[in-house]
């Protein structure tokens, strides 16, 4: 029965290769939802995805071996060297925020599309161009 | 306070009041306009003199206004005629709609040209410019109000690429010889041909599109034509002669320093400058609405000035300010009468009316004065200007063909200049011109002053010869002294023209006493429908008058001539661009799909070429 | 023999001098047509004669003010036109204004009289004038210009615009310009053509069609004065030829047998240059204007380029 | 209580929240609070840009942490001289639009008010922020109540374009944040003085790509081709004064913020031959489409695309000089478009479509508005004498210096373009007949007062240029001097 950490340890690589693919996949998969589906649900969703993966690849960036949380406790002093790096996790909670928000605005503007026009379908909604 | 910026003011303000005096009172604004004009002509003649200068900064720059005898000179024609025409017009604009917008932009065109021919450096040069320009804009879509589509565009788009062209120019003296004043980009050799030649091209671009060079004459006759004729006497009189003013300072320092690249530039221009005066004869004499005629024929006149002034030499240019002044007086004279008979008759196409010479006889001796000299037939002031540019173009400058271009294009211009009184004055008398009554004085004092000028150059030419030496001498000639009745060529040969002058006066008061005396009472004097008609009998409502195809003849024998039309020319170009424009908007098609397809699609491009922008 | 007076005088003298050659002149054409014609024809002196019936006629008619004019307006640019010529080539015995003129005004005061019988024509308001005058313009076009080719190779062969200089040479060198510039003289002596108006050229009269054209609404004293002024400005055109391409006359010295001699060379000269366009006419039919004008585009125009190019080159 | 940068953004935020609550109480809170905090702004100005432009700059830490641990407020003789235009012009339109908003369909105004209050206060954040993620947040607060605003009015096509700008401006928050990533991962730092000092030790490949991430991002706030797709539908779907403070307020943060990256953060040569083709063509193209536009608004955004592609060039070019003409055209901009939509939703509301047949000789029923409308016109083709001239003027003279005479002719080139469309316009307001009977509503007094007030600014400036050229010169400088900043940032 190992302990977490050495498990850790053992597949470090791997896992930090596991995370940065992950995340890079998570935005091509976005993209692809963004560029070549035509329902504009699915197109949110890519967009949500995306969103994702940047937020993953902050958190992975941060992140360092076998570090612990960034909080100064009484005893832990010593800790302050394998902290993870605070800031990116702070810009992640900002962006999730915002990538939600945004999320939200574009559903409902899905739905008064769909009222407006009787189709989800992008390449229909185009009655402003050129 | 200095002269030259109260001047401007006078006017500016005087616009200003006069476009608001007109939701007042509409008499005031003829009124004020009038007022204006004259205080500053007033003002002008009367205080400023040859040096006064203004200097002020404005943004970075340093500007500076000034007089010198060049200026002078373009300034007779700018103020003089402008008065005269305002005059005019009180009488000829009487009862028409939105006074305050036409007096009001008449007077900023005034202002803007005065600013022109002051400024010494290129900013404000470039500045009145505009001003002046879409000033005249506003005078030009005056009258056709509803379809400004054609002209008034053409007009303001050939002028903008004029301007722009100039923006050009003086951006790149600015560049190259770090300053903005005139005189000493001059000093400096700015527009010599030799360094940095496209500085006077684009300039030469810029002044010859107003000055209606070929090819990019084609905004003129239109603009001309659809202007009230009251503002066209000034538009072609003295608003062209700006584009005229700008090429003979472009051309000064070829003037004195006869370089290879400024002898090739003035023989081009030289060349255009023909062509322009063969195609707007050739066309003004096919033409069946006056004003339309006279436009071209102002196209063609400008032609010669150009001609004169690409010569370069000391008679060429002498001819061209000579006719600068005395184009402004007789064209001039001709688009007021074109404007009197227009609001006395109703019309000028020349085959609804005809033999007006009864009705409006003033008006037709100032026709007939002013035509003579357009044609240059002595004993004339006309004669003169023809005489200096050939002897500039075959002693001087050995121009021989050119000489015959424009001896070709003059002797067209006979049939023009008959077909105008022909057509307006001469002819059958018809009913429907019974009633029609001689133009109010106010129109007739400005057209007599301006034939008044045509002819006593015919006999003394100094008058104009001395102030044209002066402005010559302002672009670096050395004073050249001009007899005040005789022309004399570099071989000696001479002309009197005072003689000339006495000798016709003699015999014609001779022959006319003699004519007249003898048998008066012998005389019976009848009207036009009782004449001799090879047994035809004249019936009511019939209109012998031969009117229609005047000169199909010419036409016929010309054909080929008569197929290049530059005008078609420019508005397929136009409709190209238009078309093309069409099909490249349509990159922004409807779909945000293909919004973020460009995004994604530049994003990649870059990424990948990164080490070939960036670095 | 100097003065005002003197000037005067010889003015008057040569005035005449050119009115009677002018009408003899023309007497000669209509007998010499005549007899090509197997006809007798009338006397020489048959034009004095109309002459008088016209100005004795007893009422005349007149359209107007231009067309009261216009006569006069012709008899000015003929006399005009003859002041400024030079009779004989020396400077003295009717040398009237010549020093004071130069070619290039001569062209353009030869053009006076035909814009004034224009005017007058017009007013008439007969359609036959107008369509005559709209000829007489456009053939004009026509002819000035090998004319003015004509003249601008001698002004650049000679270095001068003036016909005096043009005679003295000729008197000097013993040369005619004739030969000096062959082209230039093809070139002049067609545009001379045009400018007599004798058929093929005739279009501007054209007797059959037009009425006779401009002249149509003039009759009685006014017809006259056309015919003087008419004859006077034939002899002018005779004399501005012989001038430029014959040598002039009065080679015979300044003394009054000289002048006399000289005058009688002029005529001479003068009536030989005449026949050519009367012949000419004899022979040919009428053009169409734009024949006409084509005409003189075509050949006498290449002449005169031609001889430019002599004068420039050469 | 003393005045510092913070204000700038903190009182239209409170004022977003303070319209909710007091409307309950009072109905016309929510049209009086706006304008009360924009002036306040404005006294915020006053007060500041006199020690702006003695000390050269000023910069507020927030809650005591000083750079670069703090985010910190810079303020710029630049940034100070774009917030109090954005300031000014956004009273202007407040006044323009107070009586304006009683006929909105389908939208409460106090939410038009709240969106409204919080864009301008995104925008003045991203002028006036020293750091690149604070940046980031600014500008999805711009963005999302810009998507709101443009979608504001139901009956039109607001929706589609409020969905194609946000799906577009999220991409570009998606690559702001990968720009930022690799900053960070780079610098290990978000404040821009911080990473400027830093920058040198960046390898040359990291730099680069960061900056190309960034320069997408922002270039489509920029509004760069062709990343330009959703601007004519955003423009042309919101309502009137939203228009003019897209125009006004969000397109010149938007390009605040790229000069700001690509000037001061990063120090790659390159980028200013990519601003200089790159905004060509984006005028161009904008240009081009304008030329047959049938819908006024749309007519109006593009002009204003090729109007920030004209900035972006003159950005490029990089001397004192362009830089001064750009701002100096940034301003004119900002002002003469505003103007534009003003006057232009003016006439759209008399003439009961957005089309510009509903123009044709319109002047009869709103004289005041088209001479306004034809002013303005003028100024932005660049005629003298008005501001517009004066911008060109020291933009073709800088790109003269630099020897680009074939960009001065593309330049002028375009002009004739835009000239033409102008003249058109111009000509159907004044020189056309209009055959229909229309309903009239003149200008409310506000709205008159709002734009003869723009007016004069445009003639007074046109005639007088000297002055604003000082400031402007103090704030070219202030961009160019890259080193002060940094070392006045972190002491």
């Amino acid at each position: 029965m190992m302990e977490f950490s050495e498990i850790f340890f053992k597949y470090k690589d791997l896992i930090t290769v596991a995370v940065y693919g992950t995340a890079i996949m998570l935005i091509i998969i976005g993209l692809y939802g963004v560029l070549l589906k035509k329902h504009l649900v699915k197109i949110a969703i890519g967009l949500t995805i995306m969103d994702s993966g940047i937020n993953l690849l902050f958190v992975a960036v941060g992140y360092i071996q076998n570090g612990t949380a960034p909080i100064f406790s009484p005893g832990h002093e010593g800790d302050a060297i394998r902290m993870v790096d605070p800031v990116p996790q702070a810009l992640v909670l900002t962006a999730i925020v915002i990538g939600f928000a945004v999320t939200a605005l574009a559903l409902s503007l899905i739905i008064r599309l769909y009222k407006h026009h009787h189709t989800a379908n992008i390449d229909q909604i185009n009655s402003l161009k050129w | 306070m200095n002269t030259l910026t109260i001047i401007l003011l006078i006017l500016t303000i005087g616009a200003a009041f006069t476009y608001f005096i007109n939701a007042v009172n509409h008499k005031l604004t003829a009124i004020s306009a009038f007022v204006t004009i004259t205080i500053a002509t007033g003002y002008f003649f009367g205080l400023a003199e040859l040096g006064d200068q203004f200097k002020f900064a404005l943004g970075d720059f340093s500007m500076q206004w000034g007089l010198n005898a060049f200026s002078y000179y373009f300034i007779y024609i700018v103020l003089g005629l402008s008065w005269l025409a305002l005059l005019y017009s009180i009488a000829y604009m009487e009862g028409k709609a939105r006074l305050g917008y036409y007096y009001g932009a008449f007077l900023l065109t005034i202002a803007g040209m005065f600013g022109v021919v002051i400024s010494q450096d290129f900013i404000s040069l470039f500045i009145f410019w505009e001003i002046m320009t879409w000033a005249s804009f506003l005078l030009v879509i005056y009258n056709y109000y509803y379809n400004i589509k054609t002209e008034g565009m053409k007009y303001m788009i050939f002028s903008a690429i004029g301007a722009y062209a100039m923006l050009t120019a003086i951006v790149f003296i600015h560049h190259y010889y770090g300053t903005f004043l005139i005189g000493e980009a001059l000093s400096k050799g700015a527009f010599s041909f030799n360094q940095h030649i496209f500085i006077p091209i684009f300039l030469l671009l810029g002044f010859g599109i107003k000055a209606a060079v070929m090819p990019f004459h084609v905004w003129a006759p239109g603009a001309y034509a659809k202007t009230p004729m009251s503002f066209t006497a000034v538009f072609s009189g003295a608003l062209s002669k700006m584009g005229i003013f700008g090429i003979a300072l472009v051309f000064s320092t070829y003037y004195i320093t006869h370089n290879a690249g400024g002898f090739i530039a003035s023989q081009i221009l030289a060349w255009m400058g023909g062509i322009t005066a063969v195609m707007g004869t050739i066309y003004a004499l096919i033409q069946t609405d006056a004003k339309r005629l006279l436009a071209y024929s102002s196209v063609a006149q400008l032609g010669y000035i150009v001609v004169g002034l690409s010569t370069g030499t000391k008679l060429g240019i002498m001819a061209a300010l000579y006719l600068a002044v005395l184009h402004a007086a007789f064209k001039g004279a001709l688009f007021m009468v074109a404007g009197a008979v227009e609001k006395q008759a109703g019309t000028t196409d020349m085959t609804k009316i005809s033999g007006l010479i009864k009705r409006m006889p003033w008006t037709f001796l100032v026709a007939l004065i002013s035509i003579i000299t357009l044609a240059g037939v002595p004993p004339l002031g006309g004669f003169v200007g023809k005489w200096l540019i050939y002897e500039a173009l075959i002693t001087e400058s050995n121009n021989y063909f050119l000489a015959i271009v424009i001896f070709f294009s003059s002797t067209a211009a006979f049939l023009y200049s008959y077909r105008f009184l022909f057509g307006l004055f001469l002819g059958q008398e018809e009913e429907d011109t019974k009633d029609v009554k001689e133009a109010p004085v106010t129109m007739l004092i400005p057209m007599l002053m301006l034939s008044f000028v045509s002819i006593i150059t015919g006999v003394m030419p100094g008058l104009v010869f001395n102030p044209a030496a002066k402005a010559m001498n302002a672009l670096g000639f050395a004073d050249t002294n001009w007899d005040m009745t005789s022309l004399s060529n570099i071989w000696g040969n001479t002309t009197d023209l005072s003689l000339i002058g006495i000798f016709i006066i003699i015999v014609f008061i001779l022959g006319f006493a003699v004519l007249t005396l003898k048998g008066r009472k012998k005389t019976k004097s009848v009207g036009t429908k009782d004449i001799s008609s090879s047994g035809e009998l004249w019936k009511e409502g019939e209109n012998w008058t031969f009117q229609q195809d005047f000169f199909k003849p010419f036409q016929r024998a010309a054909a080929p001539l008569y197929k290049f039309d530059m005008d078609k020319i420019w508005s397929d170009m136009g409709n190209a661009l238009e078309a093309f424009f069409g099909f490249f908007r349509k990159v922004y098609t409807g779909n945000g799909q293909t919004y973020a397809i460009y995004v994604i699609a530049f994003l990649a491009i870059l990424l990948i070429f990164k080490d070939y922008i960036f670095n | 023999m100097e003065g005002i007076g003197f000037e005067i005088l010889g003015a008057l003298l040569t005035t005449i001098l050119a009115f009677v050659v002018g009408m003899f002149f023309g007497g000669l054409n209509r007998k010499i047509t005549a007899r090509t014609q197997n006809r007798v024809g009338p006397p020489v002196y048959q034009n004095f004669i109309d002459l008088m019936k016209l100005q004795a006629k007893r009422t005349n008619i007149a359209h107007g003010f231009m067309g009261h004019v216009a006569p006069i307006w012709i008899i000015i640019a003929a006399t005009t036109v003859l002041m400024f010529i030079p009779i004989l080539h020396d400077g003295l015995w009717f040398r009237n204004l010549t020093f004071r003129g130069d070619l290039i005004f001569l062209l353009y005061m030869m053009v006076f009289g035909s814009l004034g019988m224009a005017l007058g024509a017009g007013q008439s308001g007969n359609p036959n004038s107008a369509i005559g005058v709209s000829r007489g313009l456009s053939q004009m076009v026509g002819f000035e210009i090998p004319f003015v080719l004509a003249l601008v190779s001698l002004m650049i062969q000679f270095q001068t615009t003036s016909i005096q200089d043009l005679m003295a040479y000729q008197h000097e060198s013993g040369q005619w310009i004739i030969f000096a510039n062959p082209f230039a003289f093809l070139a002049a002596i067609l545009s001379y053509l045009g400018m007599f108006r004798y058929s093929p050229f005739d279009i501007v009269g054209a007797p059959a069609e037009l009425a006779s054209g401009p002249i149509s609404e003039f009759g009685g004293k006014y017809l006259g004065t056309v015919m003087t002024g008419g004859s006077i400005f034939t002899f002018v055109k005779l004399v501005l030829m012989v001038d430029i391409f014959f040598g002039g006359a009065g080679n015979f010295g300044t003394g009054f047998w000289g002048v006399v001699a000289g005058l009688v060379e002029l005529v001479v000269k003068t009536f030989i240059v005449y026949l050519i366009p009367v012949f000419i006419g004899l022979v040919s039919p009428r053009f169409r204007t734009e024949q006409a004008i084509r005409f003189f585009w075509k050949w006498p125009t290449v002449f005169g380029v031609i001889a430019v190019l002599w004068a420039v080159f050469l | 209580m003393v005045i510092s940068p913070v204000h700038y953004i903190v009182a239209p935020l409170l004022a977003a929240f303070a319209i909710a609550l007091l409307s309950k109480i009072y109905k016309n809170a929510a049209r009086i609070v706006p304008g009360i905090v924009l002036f306040y702004n404005i006294v915020i100005s006053l007060v500041l840009m006199p020690q702006v432009l003695e000390k050269g700059m000023i910069s507020e830490v927030i809650a005591g942490w000083e750079a670069p641990w703090g985010i910190n407020l810079v303020l710029t003789p630049f940034s100070g001289f774009l917030t109090t235009a954005v300031s000014v012009i956004g009273f202007a339109i407040w006044l323009y639009g107070y009586k304006f908003k009683v006929r909105l369909q389908g939208g409460e105004v106090k939410y038009y008010e709240i969106l409204q209050m919080m864009m301008i206060a995104g925008s003045l954040g991203v002028i006036i922020t020293g750091d690149l993620f604070n940046m980031f947040v600014f500008i999805e607060i711009v963005g999302i109540t810009a998507y709101s605003l443009t979608a504001f009015y139901r009956h039109r096509d607001g929706a589609e374009a409020s969905f194609k700008y946000l799906l577009i401006g999220s991409l570009a928050s998606i690559f702001l944040l990968m720009g930022i990533l690799i900053i960070y991962t780079q610098t290990g730092s978000l404040n821009m003085a911080q990473i400027a000092e830093r920058m040198p030790m960046v390898p040359q490949t990291m730099k680069v790509t960061a900056l190309i991430f960034f320069l997408i991002a922002l270039g489509i706030e920029a509004e760069m081709f062709p990343m330009n797709g959703w601007a004519p539908d955003a423009y042309s779907q919101a309502p009137s004064p939203t228009s003019a403070v897209f125009a006004a307020v969000v397109s010149v943060a938007g390009v605040y913020a790229l000069i700001r990256v690509t000037f001061t953060v990063f120090d790659v040569e390159g980028v200013h031959q990519y601003l200089i083709v790159m905004g060509f063509v984006t005028m161009l193209v904008a240009e081009i489409s304008a030329v047959a536009q049938v819908n006024l608004k749309r007519m109006l955004a593009y002009s204003s695309l090729g109007q920030m592609g004209l900035v972006l060039i003159a950005f490029g070019i990089g001397s004192h000089l362009a830089v001064f003409g750009a701002i100096f055209l940034m301003l004119n901009h900002a002002v003469i478009k505003a103007l534009l939509f003003m006057s232009g939703s003016y006439f759209i509301y008399n003439s009961d479509d957005k089309r510009l047949i509903g123009l044709n000789g319109i002047h009869k029923r709103l004289p005041f508005v088209s001479a306004i409308f034809s002013i303005a016109a003028f100024a932005i083709i660049g005629f003298p004498p008005f501001s517009g001239f004066w911008s060109k003027f020291y933009i073709l003279i800088a790109a003269g210096d630099e020897n680009m005479i074939f960009l001065i002719i593309g330049i002028l080139m375009v002009t004739i373009i835009e000239l033409v469309y102008y003249l058109r316009t111009v000509a159907r307001i004044y020189f056309y007949k209009d055959e229909v009977e229309h309903t009239e509503h003149k200008p409310s007094i506000n709205a008159i007062v709002a734009m003869s007030f723009l007016t004069l600014f445009i003639i007074v400036i046109g005639i007088y240029p000297n002055l604003i050229t000082g400031y402007l010169h103090q704030a070219a400088d202030s961009l160019l001097d890259k080193a002060s900043y940094i070392q006045h940032i972190l002491k």
